[in-house]
C-alpha cells in the first residue's frame, strides 16, 4: 500500500510568474507502485509533495517517516531508489517521465515498514548502544547478521550495467562556486577585468536561494550574455584539491577544473531548530518552503507556524503571505529586544494578522493520524534556553517552518586549506585565512544584505581576476552584517528526546550529551563516537548544532572547538563519474597480428600481451608447448622477444657508464661482442638482467627484462643526469622489434636470408653483427638463452612483420614452429637460467643467486658493490640450486616449500617436467646447509604430501654448452 | 568512558608518546599485565585520531615470513577476546580475506604465502578462479577484460573491526587502571643524559621518566630526530574512501594488488576502500582526486554494477614505511627509549600484539621474543626481514 | 592535483612526473665503514621539511631537482640538474 | 566546417637524433634548427612541409612526407655516426587531429590546456595521453589547429582504439588512413 494521501498537506497552487515548472509538460511516474504526475521542472520531492504524499522515506535507524527538510541537498531525508539506482536524492533530482521510484531502507514498503518498531524500541537504545551489547563471541555472529540486514540504505542491483561516462579536464582563469547574488556579481566583475570565468551552481538556475529580486535578475541576465563566462547550473563542486584543482560533477560527467583563482560564494546552509519531533513530515526549513512555493508552486501548508530566530524568518512569512499562504503564528526564540533588527518586518507580519510570540520556543511537534505534523506545543523560554513544560500552549498547524540560523558552507574552502574562525556576533564561522588565489564572498563571508552581497561578490571577483593576471583590484572589505542571522542555541531539551540533531543518523540531543559525558568531548571524538555528521549529508545540517551542544556541555564557545576537518566529497559522487571511461592501454609488439593469425593464446606480461603458446587443432596446451619445445631442440623455433627493454648508450664514456650500472665488467667488451649483464640496487639486490652488446667504440646496445624496462631506463636516465658522464641514452624498446630464432637448423635457414657470413668462425657464440636479413637492416646477436644455436634478430618495428613472415616462410618445410612464453620457460629452465623476480625475490643478492660469475668485484665501482662486500662477509641466507625429481606422480608447484626436520628449509622457485630430459627439474632457494649437503630433500606438495627430490648441478641440459656454441652442429 | 586529566604530573614511571591504538594498547597491558600504572600517554591531537582512526580496519595474518606470520597470528588470537576484555563491542567480524592474483607470478606469491601460513598453522589456501567466483559470485572475473583473475590467496580468518572502538577500548581500560591519557599534549623534545632517557619536554612542560615508548606512526622520524637517532623510515600518505551505506551485498574482504584495490563492506553498509601508497613523501593528510578516480575505476572493473554507488568521503593517513616492509620494534641505542614504528600500511591488525610485546619489552628492558626479527639494528646488519615480496599491497 | 613546474616542460600536473627520492650524497665506498654505508643505503631524512629531490617528467624522460616542503605540500622550486642556481 | 577528425599518419617518414653536436650537424644539413627547447621549425615545401622538433635541448625529431627525400638523406647521414650525433630510431605511431572540436577532445585525454597554447612560439608538447607518453606538434591550419600526435608504436594500436572511441563519442570521425 502506498502512503496515505489523507492529509493532503501540500498541494499545487495556481500558476504564478517565475515558476520553474512547465505545466504544459506533465510527467507520469510511479512511487511505491502507485502512479503520480508532476511537471517538467519538478524535482521528485516537489512532485510527490504536490501530489499530497505525506512522507517520502524512512529514517536510517528508527525508520521514522520522513519528508522534505531542506529541499536543498543539505539532508538525506528523501533518499530513493529510482529505476534501480539506489540513494537518489529526491529533493534535487529532476523528475523524468516514467521514473519508477521506491523508498529505500524499508522492510515491506514505506507505509508498512516492519522496522518502524525500532522507533518504539529506540528509547531503550542509548548512543553507543552498538558498542555496549552483543559482543560476546557466542552471540555476535547472530546479532551481526541481524544488524547488517537492518543497516545500509539503498539496495545495489548486482545486475546494473556499467556505463562509461566521459571525463574532461577544464581550464579557466576564475572559477566561481555558487551562483547566488555574490557569485553572480563575482563572475561579472572577473569577466569585466578580462578573465575567463566558469560559474557553477548545484541548483537548477542561477540566483541561489534568493527569491525574485529585480537587480539580481538583471545581473543574471548579464552573466548569460557574457562571452567570457561559462555558466554551469546543476553542477556540484564536489571537492577542492591542491593548486585550485576542483572536481565539478554535473549530470553527464566529471570535469577536473584547473582554475588560476577560485571564488567561494557557497553561501550558508539553513540549520534546523532542535526540539521533540522536529523530524515529522511537514516540519521543514523556511528556505525549503519558499523554494517549493516559488519554484514549484507547491504550497507548504495551509496553516503555518514559523519558528523564528532571525530577520529571514519574518521575510519568509511575508513572502508566504504574499502568495496567499496563511501564517498563524511566529514563535520567536528571541526577546522583542533581540528581534529589533526585524522590527519593520515584524510590524508588517503583525498587521497581516500573524501572532508573534517572543521568547518562546517549540517544545514538541504533534503528529496527526497520517504521521505528519498537526500541531505544536510551545512555551516560554527561560534565560537558560529551556522551555518550562508547565506553561505549554498548543497550536494546530499543518506545517511547521524553521528559520533560526545558518551554517557557513565553508567545506570546500576548508578542503583547499582555508581556515575559519567563529564570529560571535554573527554566530557563524567565517573565513579567516584564505590560501593564495582563493577568495570568499557573500553570506559565507558573513555578508548578509543583498546589496552588500553583490558588492562583496564584485570585490572578490575583481581580486580573483587580478590574481589570475587580469586587471587590478583593491581589497576594501565589504562590512559584515551587524545583525545576528543565527541563534546561539536553537536547541530545546525534552525528557523523551526525539529532538533530532542529525537526521541522517537519527541522533538526538541526549545521544550527543551521553557521548560527551562518557569522555568523547572533543569535536572529533564526538563525531566519531556518535557518528554525528558522518552520514550522507556529511554534517551539513547537523554539525553546527552538535558543536553548540558540545560547547554548552564544556562551558566554552563553539569557536574554541572549531570545525572538524572537511573532506571531499562535498556531495557524494557516483563512482561512474569518478571512474569515467576507465582507459586501459595495452602494449602490443609489432608482431601482434602475426601471432593472432597463427592461434596465439595470450597471456599478460606487465602491460603487454604475449603469446603463451600457439594453439593448433588436435593439440591441447601441453601438447602444443611440448611440440614448440621439440621444434627448438630438434629443428628451429621462432619467438617474439620484442617486449624486452632495448636501450642504446652512446658517447665517449658509455662504457664507463655501463661499468657503473652493471655488476659485471663491460668497458672491456670488444666491439661486435655481447655479454650477460646483472643489475643490482644499492643494497646489493638483483633488480634486472639482460644482454649487453658493443656496437662500436662509443656505442652499446643492451636489453632489460620485460617487466623492468620502463623503470630501469628511467633510473639510468637519472644516474646519467646525476653523474654527468659524456654519454646519452636512447630507449628503443618500442621502436625496435626483436625475435629469437633458435634451434640446430637456425643458421642454415637464416644464412640464405642474410648478407653476412654466419659461419662459426665469422660469427661465433656471443658475437653481434649488423646485417641485412630479408632485406631489412638488422642487429644479430648470437645468444644462448634457450640453449641452442640461435640468433636474436632486432629490426625497426615497422619491418618486423616482413622479417617474421620471411623467417616463417624460410623454415616452413623444415619443422619451424613459433613458440611462446611457456615453451621458453621450459627451454630456459633446462638450461638452468634464472628469471629475475621468479627465481629471485626482493632480497636476493648475486651470491645467493649463484651469479657471482657475472659480477666484477675488482671493478672500481658499480651500484651494489659496496653492499655486496658486506653481504659476502655476512654470508648467504639462502642459495639457488638445481633440483631434480625422478619419481613419477604429481609434481610440487612453484613456491611449494622444502621441509627439513619439520622446518621450512627453502622453496621451489621454478619447476616443470622436461620432455627433453625425461624428468622433472627445477630451481629452489634453500638454506645454505641444505645446499651444501647435496643430499635428498623433501618438498611438501599440493595436497601436503612429501615429494622426494635431490639437489643437482645446473645446467640440466647440455652442461658443456656445446649446442649453443654450436660445437657439435653441422 | 575516560576521565579528563587536568593535571600532568611532573614524572611517571613510563611515558608513551602517541594515544593511537598501539600506544594505548601498550599502556593497557603495562597496567594490566605488568603492574605498571604510573604511566602517561601523551597525544598531540586527540585519542585515536591518527592512523588508528584512518585505516581500513583489515585484520589478517597471511604474511610471508615465519616471523611475520607468528607475530600477526598471535595478534589475531588476541583480537578474538578483546571485546570481552573491554566489555565493548568492537564489531570484530570474521569475513574471509581474498588477495586476488591476476598473473601467474602473483599466483606464485599467493602459493608461497599459503604454504608458509599452513606450515605455521594459519588457515590460508591458494585457490583458483572458480573458487573465487563461487565465494564472490558477483565479481567480474575478467576485471573488464584487462586483468583476468587467475586465482587468489584465501585467508579464512581475515576480519574487520570498528577501528575507533579499539582505541576507545584500550584507552578506557588503561584509564580505569590508572594510566593517565593526556590529549592536546605534544612532545617537543626528549631529554637524554649519559645515553639514558630522563624525560620528555612537552607543550605543557617537562615530564621526568626513565622509559619512553614512541608509538607515533608517521611522526616517528620527528621523534627520532629529537634523539639524533637515524631512521630508515620514510613517510608517504595512504588514502582511503568510503561509500554511502548500501544494503549488505559483500561479505569477504577483497584485495587486488594488480588493480590497487582493497575493499570490505562495513557493518553499517558502507564500502570501505583503499589503494596503494601515494607515490611521494608527504607529511600531510590531504586527499587527491586522482586517487578517487583510479580507485573507482578499478572498483568498477571488479564490480561493474557499482557505478551508481556514491563516494561519501575520502581521507588519508601517514604511513611510516620501512625498507623491508616489516615493522621496527623494540629497544634502541638510547637506553630507556623504545620504538614501535614502521607500521606502514599494516599496523591496525597488529594493535593487540604490539601492546603485548612492547609492554613486555618496556617492563623488562629486553625485546619480547616475538619481535626479535624486527629490531632497528637489522638494517646495519643487512638482516632484513623480507616481507617485501608479499606486501606489494599490504593492509 | 598538484602542479609542478618542470624546468624543461613548464607547469604540469604532478601525475606527469615520477618521484625519484631525495638527493643523497653517497659516501666514498672505498673509505667509508660498513656502518656508514648501511646508513647511506637504508636510512633516510624522514622528518617533514624542505627536501631536495629527484623528479622525472615521464613523457620527456627529463630528470630535474625539486625543492619541496613535505610538511606543507608545496613545491618551493625546481632546477635543472647541476644548475648553478640549484641550492646546494 | 571540419568538426573533428583523427587520421592515422604512420606512413610519414620520421627520423631522430640526439647528442651534443646534433644541432650543429643538422644545421649543417641545411635544416632550420628551432632556437629554444621544446619548439619546432616548419619548412614548407612541395611535400607539405618538414617538421623539425627540438625535444629538450639536444634531441631532435624530424618528420616529413615519405615521398620527400630530405629525411632519407638525413637518416643516411646519422647512420654514419658523425661525432657527437647519435641516432634515435623513430618508428612512432602518429595521428593528425584536426577540427574545431580538437581542443575539447584533447581535454578528455590530456591534462594540458591546448586552447591556451601560443602557436606563434611553435611549441612542442610532451605529455601523457591517457597515460601514454606522446609528442604533440600543433600547427595552424587554414581555419583550425592541427595536432600531430606521436607515440611509441607499441602503444599505437591500443591508444588508437581508445582515441577512436572518444572521437566518435565526441561526434568526430576516425580515419584509419590519411584522407
Amino acid at each position: 500500500m502506498a502512503p496515505s494521501r489523507l492529509g493532503h498537506v501540500m498541494r499545487r497552487l495556481d500558476p504564478h510568474p517565475g515558476e520553474w515548472i512547465d505545466r504544459s509538460l506533465p510527467l507520469g511516474f510511479t512511487f511505491e507502485g502507485r502512479e503520480y504526475h508532476g511537471f517538467s521542472g519538478d524535482t521528485i520531492s516537489s512532485a510527490l509533495a504536490a501530489e499530497g504524499v505525506t512522507y517520502l522515506a524512512r529514517s536510517f535507524k528508527y525508520h521514522r517517516p520522513r519528508s522534505i527538510l531542506s529541499f536543498a541537498n543539505h539532508d538525506s531525508n528523501v533518499l530513493l531508489c529510482v529505476d534501480g539506482v539506489p540513494n537518489v536524492r529526491g529533493d534535487v533530482t529532476p523528475l523524468i517521465a516514467g521514473m519508477r521510484i521506491e523508498a529505500v531502507n524499508t522492510h515491506g514498503g514505506l507505509a508498512l515498514d516492519k522496522a518502524r518498531i525500532l522507533d518504539y524500541l529506540g528509547r531503550f537504545l542509548p548512543v553507543g548502544f552498538y558498542y555496549k551489547a552483543f559482543h560476546s563471541r557466542r552471540y555476535f555472529a547472530y546479532w551481526e547478521r541481524l544488524f547488517r540486514r537492518m543497516t545500509g540504505l539503498g539496495q545495489v542491483s548486482l545486475h546494473a550495467v556499467r556505463r562509461a561516462t566521459p571525463k574532461r579536464y577544464g581550464f579557466c582563469d576564475v572559477l566561481v562556486i555558487g551562483a547566488g547574488p555574490s557569485g553572480v556579481a563575482a563572475a561579472l566583475a572577473a569577466a569585466r577585468a578580462g578573465a575567463s570565468v566558469t560559474l557553477v551552481d548545484e541548483g537548477m538556475r542561477c540566483g541561489g536561494s534568493a527569491v525574485s529580486h529585480a537587480p539580481l535578475q538583471k545581473l543574471i541576465d548579464e552573466v548569460y550574455q557574457s562571452a567570457s563566462i561559462s555558466v554551469r547550473p546543476q553542477t556540484e563542486a564536489s571537492g577542492c584539491y591542491a593548486d585550485h584543482w576542483v572536481a565539478l560533477v554535473d549530470r553527464v560527467r566529471l570535469t577536473k577544473m584547473r582554475a588560476k583563482a577560485v571564488v567561494f560564494a557557497t553561501g550558508v546552509i539553513e540549520q534546523p531548530a532542535v526540539f521533540r519531533n522536529n523530524d515529522l513530515p511537514g516540519v521543514m526549513l523556511a528556505t525549503a518552503a519558499l523554494a517549493l512555493l516559488s519554484r514549484h508552486r507547491v504550497s507548504p501548508g495551509r496553516r503555518i507556524v514559523m519558528i523564528a530566530a532571525n530577520l529571514e524568518a519574518y521575510e519568509a512569512c511575508l513572502a508566504l503571505s504574499a502568495q496567499g499562504i496563511r501564517v498563524e503564528a511566529i514563535i520567536d526564540l528571541r526577546s522583542q529586544q533581540e528581534a529589533l533588527d526585524a522590527d519593520a518586518e515584524m510590524q508588517n507580519c503583525a498587521a497581516l494578522g500573524m501572532e508573534i510570540l517572543h521568547s518562546h520556543a517549540p517544545y514538541r511537534a504533534i503528529a496527526g493520524p497520517d504521521g505528519a505534523v498537526c500541531g505544536l506545543d510551545y512555551g516560554p523560554l527561560d534565560p537558560n534556553l529551556r522551555v518550562d513544560s508547565r506553561k505549554l500552549r498548543r497550536i494546530s498547524c499543518d506545517a511547521l517552518l524553521m528559520s533560526v540560523g545558518w551554517a557557513a558552507a565553508a567545506q570546500l574552502l576548508q578542503q583547499c586549506g582555508g581556515k575559519t574562525r567563529f564570529c560571535d556576533s554573527l554566530q557563524q564561522f567565517i573565513p579567516d585565512e584564505l590560501p593564495t588565489g582563493t577568495f570568499a564572498a557573500g553570506r559565507m563571508n558573513g555578508v548578509y544584505e543583498i546589496a552588500a552581497r553583490i558588492a562583496d561578490g564584485e570585490r572578490a571577483g575583481a581580486l580573483a581576476a587580478a590574481h589570475a593576471g587580469h586587471g587590478r583590484a583593491g581589497d576594501a572589505p565589504v562590512p559584515r552584517s551587524t545583525r545576528r542571522p543565527s541563534h546561539r542555541f536553537p536547541i530545546i531539551d525534552h525528557p523523551a528526546a526525539r529532538n533530532f540533531v542529525d537526521f541522517d543518523e537519527d541522533l538526538q540531543v541526549k545521544d550527543l550529551e551521553n557521548a560527551i559525558q562518557e569522555g568523547f568531548d572533543s569535536s572529533e571524538l564526538l563525531k566519531r563516537y556518535s557518528t554525528v555528521g558522518m552520514g550522507p549529508s556529511q554534517g551539513k545540517h547537523s554539525h553546527m548544532n552538535a558543536l553548540r551542544i558540545l560547547a554548552r556541555a564544556r562551558g566554552i564557545s563553539p569557536g574554541e572547538l572549531g570545525l572538524t576537518t572537511a573532506r571531499p566529497m562535498y556531495h557524494p559522487v557516483p563512482m561512474k563519474y569518478l571512474a569515467g571511461r576507465s582507459f586501459h592501454i595495452e602494449r602490443r609488439t609489432p608482431l601482434d597480428s602475426d601471432h593472432a593469425a597463427i592461434g596465439a593464446v595470450w597471456m599478460p606480461a606487465g602491460n603487454w600481451r604475449r603469446p603463451e603458446y600457439y594453439a593448433r587443432t588436435g593439440e591441447n596446451r601441453e601438447q602444443s608447448v611440448a611440440a614448440e619445445v621439440r621444434a627448438v631442440r630438434n629443428a628451429v623455433g621462432l619467438i617474439d622477444v620484442g617486449t624486452l627493454g632495448k636501450i642504446e648508450v652512446y658517447g665517449a664514456q658509455a662504457g664507463i657508464f655501463l661499468d657503473r650500472v652493471y655488476a659485471g665488467r663491460l668497458a672491456d667488451l670488444r666491439v661486435g661482442m655481447t655479454r650477460y649483464g646483472l643489475m643490482l640496487d644499492e643494497s646489493g639486490v638483483i633488480v634486472d638482467d639482460g644482454v649487453v652488446a658493443r656496437l662500436g667504440q662509443e656505442a652499446f646496445y643492451f636489453t632489460t627484462t620485460t617487466g623492468g624496462s620502463a623503470t630501469v631506463f628511467r633510473e639510468l636516465l637519472r644516474l646519467n643526469a646525476q653523474w654527468g658522464l659524456d654519454c646519452a641514452l636512447v630507449n628503443v624498446t618500442g621502436h625496435r622489434a626483436a625475435v629469437n630464432f633458435a634451434g640446430p637448423l637456425s643458421r642454415d635457414i637464416l644464412q640464405p636470408l642474410c648478407n653476412v657470413d654466419l659461419s662459426e668462425a665469422a660469427f661465433p657464440y656471443l658475437a653481434l653483427r649488423e646485417a641485412c636479413v630479408a632485406g631489412i637492416a638488422a642487429r644479430l646477436l648470437r645468444v644462448g638463452f634457450v640453449g641452442e644455436l640461435g640468433y636474436e634478430i632486432h629490426v625497426p618495428a615497422g619491418r618486423a612483420h616482413e622479417l617474421w613472415q620471411a623467417l616463417m616462410e624460410a623454415g616452413r618445410t623444415l619443422g619451424l614452429r613459433a613458440f611462446g612464453v611457456e615453451a621458453q620457460r621450459v627451454l630456459r629452465l633446462e638450461k638452468g637460467h634464472l628469471i629475475v623476480g621468479q627465481d629471485t625475490d626482493g632480497l636476493t643478492d648475486p651470491i645467493e643467486a649463484n651469479a657471482m660469475w657475472a659480477v666484477g668485484m675488482k671493478k672500481p665501482f658499480f651500484i651494489g658493490q659496496r653492499s655486496l662486500k658486506i653481504l659476502a662477509a655476512r654470508g648467504p641466507r639462502q642459495l639457488l640450486v638445481g633440483i631434480e625429481i625422478s619419481a613419477a606422480g604429481r609434481l610440487p608447484r612453484e613456491c611449494h616449500l622444502l621441509i627439513r626436520d619439520g622446518e621450512i628449509a627453502g622453496r621451489v622457485t621454478s619447476i616443470l617436467r622436461s620432455q627433453t630430459l625425461g624428468k622433472a627439474i627445477g630451481l629452489a632457494m634453500v638454506v645454505p646447509e641444505l645446499a651444501a649437503s647435496a643430499g635428498e630433500l623433501a618438498i611438501r606438495g599440493e595436497g601436503g604430501e612429501m615429494i622426494a627430490a635431490k639437489i643437482v648441478p645446473t645446467p640440466f641440459y647440455d652442461p658443456q654448452l656445446l649446442r649453443q656454441k654450436a660445437v657439435t652442429a653441422a | 568512558m575516560f576521565t579528563r586529566h587536568d593535571s600532568l604530573r611532573p614524572g611517571y614511571e613510563a611515558v608513551i608518546i602517541g594515544a593511537g591504538g598501539h600506544g594505548l594498547a601498550a599502556a593497557y597491558y603495562l597496567a594490566r599485565d605488568h603492574g605498571m600504572r604510573d604511566v602517561a600517554v601523551l597525544e598531540k591531537g586527540y585519542l585515536g585520531g591518527g592512523n588508528t582512526g584512518r585505516n581500513t580496519t583489515i585484520i589478517r595474518s597471511n604474511y610471508l615470513t615465519p616471523e611475520g606470520v607468528r607475530f600477526y597470528d598471535e595478534s589475531l588470537r588476541l583480537w578474538q577476546d578483546l571485546a570481552t576484555d573491554f566489555d565493548l563491542n568492537l564489531f570484530y567480524s570474521t569475513r574471509g580475506h581474498f588477495t586476488l592474483a591476476h598473473t601467474d607470478a602473483a599466483m606464485r606469491t599467493m602459493r608461497w604465502r599459503a604454504e608458509v601460513n599452513k606450515h605455521l598453522g594459519v588457515r590460508s589456501e591458494a585457490v583458483d578462479a572458480a573458487f573465487v567466483k563461487r565465494m564472490i559470485p558477483m565479481i567480474d572475473l575478467t576485471c573488464a577484460g584487462h586483468a583476468p583473475i587467475v586465482g587468489a590467496l584465501f585467508h579464512e580468518p581475515g576480519a574487520i573491526a570498528r577501528h575507533d572502538a579499539v582505541a576507545w577500548g584500550y584507552g578506557r581500560g588503561a584509564d580505569r587502571r590508572g594510566v593517565q591519557i593526556h590529549q592536546q599534549t605534544e612532545v617537543t623534545g626528549i631529554r637524554v643524559k649519559a645515553g639514558r632517557v630522563v624525560g620528555v619536554e612537552t607543550t605543557r612542560g617537562f615530564v621526568a621518566t626513565p622509559k619512553v615508548l614512541c608509538a607515533v606512526a608517521g611522526s616517528t622520524p620527528r621523534i627520532l630526530d629529537m634523539l639524533g637517532l637515524r631512521t630508515p623510515i620514510y613517510v608517504h600518505p595512504l588514502q582511503a574512501m568510503v561509500s554511502e551505506p548500501v544494503k549488505r551485498w559483500l561479505d569477504p574482504i577483497i584485495v587486488s594488488g594488480s588493480l590497487h584495490v582493497y575493499v570490505s563492506q562495513s557493518a553499517r553498509g558502507e564500502l570501505v576502500m583503499g589503494a596503494s601508497l601515494d607515490p611521494y613523501e608527504l607529511h600531510q593528510t590531504r586527499s587527491t582526486l586522482d586517487f578517487a578516480e583510479s580507485l573507482s575505476s578499478h572498483m568498477l572493473d571488479m564490480f561493474p554494477f557499482l557505478g551508481e554507488v556514491k563516494i561519501n568521503r575520502q581521507w588519508a593517513g601517514l604511513a611510516d614505511m620501512s625498507p623491508d616492509f616489516a615493522p621496527i620494534m623494540g629497544i634502541t641505542a638510547v637506553e630507556g627509549f623504545f620504538l614501535d614504528a614502521g607500521w606502514g600500511t599494516w599496523g591496525f591488525k597488529a594493535t593487540p600484539v604490539c601492546g603485548k610485546t612492547m609492554s613486555h619489552t618496556l617492563a623488562t628492558g629486553r625485546n619480547h621474543p616475538l619481535i626479535e626479527g624486527f629490531s632497528i639494528d637489522r638494517f646495519a646488519r643487512y638482516q632484513l626481514t623480507g616481507e617485501k615480496g608479499a606486501a606489494a599491497v599490504g593492509h | 592535483m598538484k602542479l609542478m613546474v618542470c624546468p624543461l616542460n613548464g607547469p604540469r600536473a604532478i601525475t606527469e612526473f615520477a618521484y625519484g627520492g631525495a638527493v643523497r650524497p653517497m659516501p666514498d665506498p672505498d673509505s667509508c665503514s660498513d656502518a656508514e654505508w648501511s646508513d647511506y643505503v637504508f636510512n633516510r631524512a624522514g622528518s617533514p621539511g624542505i627536501k631536495r629531490e629527484w623528479w622525472c617528467h615521464i613523457a620527456s624522460g627529463y630528470w630535474f631537482i625539486a625543492e619541496r616542503d613535505t610538511a606543507r605540500d608545496i613545491v618551493v622550486g625546481t632546477f635543472p640538474p647541476g644548475a648553478r642556481d640549484a641550492p646546494a | 566546417m571540419n568538426q573533428l577528425t583523427l587520421q592515422l599518419m604512420n606512413e610519414r617518414a620520421r627520423v631522430g637524433c640526439k647528442g651534443p653536436r646534433a644541432a650543429e650537424w643538422l644545421s649543417g644539413q641545411g635544416l632550420a634548427i628551432p632556437a629554444g627547447p621544446n619548439s619546432y621549425s616548419f619548412a614548407p615545401d612541395a611535400y607539405g612541409g618538414l617538421v623539425l622538433a627540438r625535444l629538450g635541448s639536444s634531441e631532435f625529431f624530424l618528420e616529413h612526407d615519405a615521398a620527400g627525400d630530405t629525411l632519407r638523406r638525413v637518416a643516411a647521414g646519422i647512420a654514419t655516426w658523425p661525432p657527437g650525433v647519435y641516432p634515435v630510431l623513430r618508428e612512432d605511431c602518429g595521428w593528425l587531429l584536426s577540427g574545431v572540436a580538437a581542443e575539447a577532445m584533447l581535454a578528455e585525454v590530456c591534462s594540458v590546456d591546448f586552447a591556451a597554447l601560443d602557436l606563434s612560439a611553435r611549441p612542442v608538447i610532451m605529455t601523457l595521453m591517457v597515460g601514454v607518453a606522446v609528442l604533440i606538434v600543433p600547427l595552424s591550419g587554414a581555419s583550425d589547429r592541427q595536432y600531430r600526435i606521436w607515440c611509441d608504436p607499441t602503444y599505437g594500436s591500443s591508444l588508437g582504439e581508445t582515441l577512436q572511441r572518444v572521437i566518435v563519442e565526441c561526434g568526430g570521425a576516425y580515419l584509419g588512413v590519411t584522407a
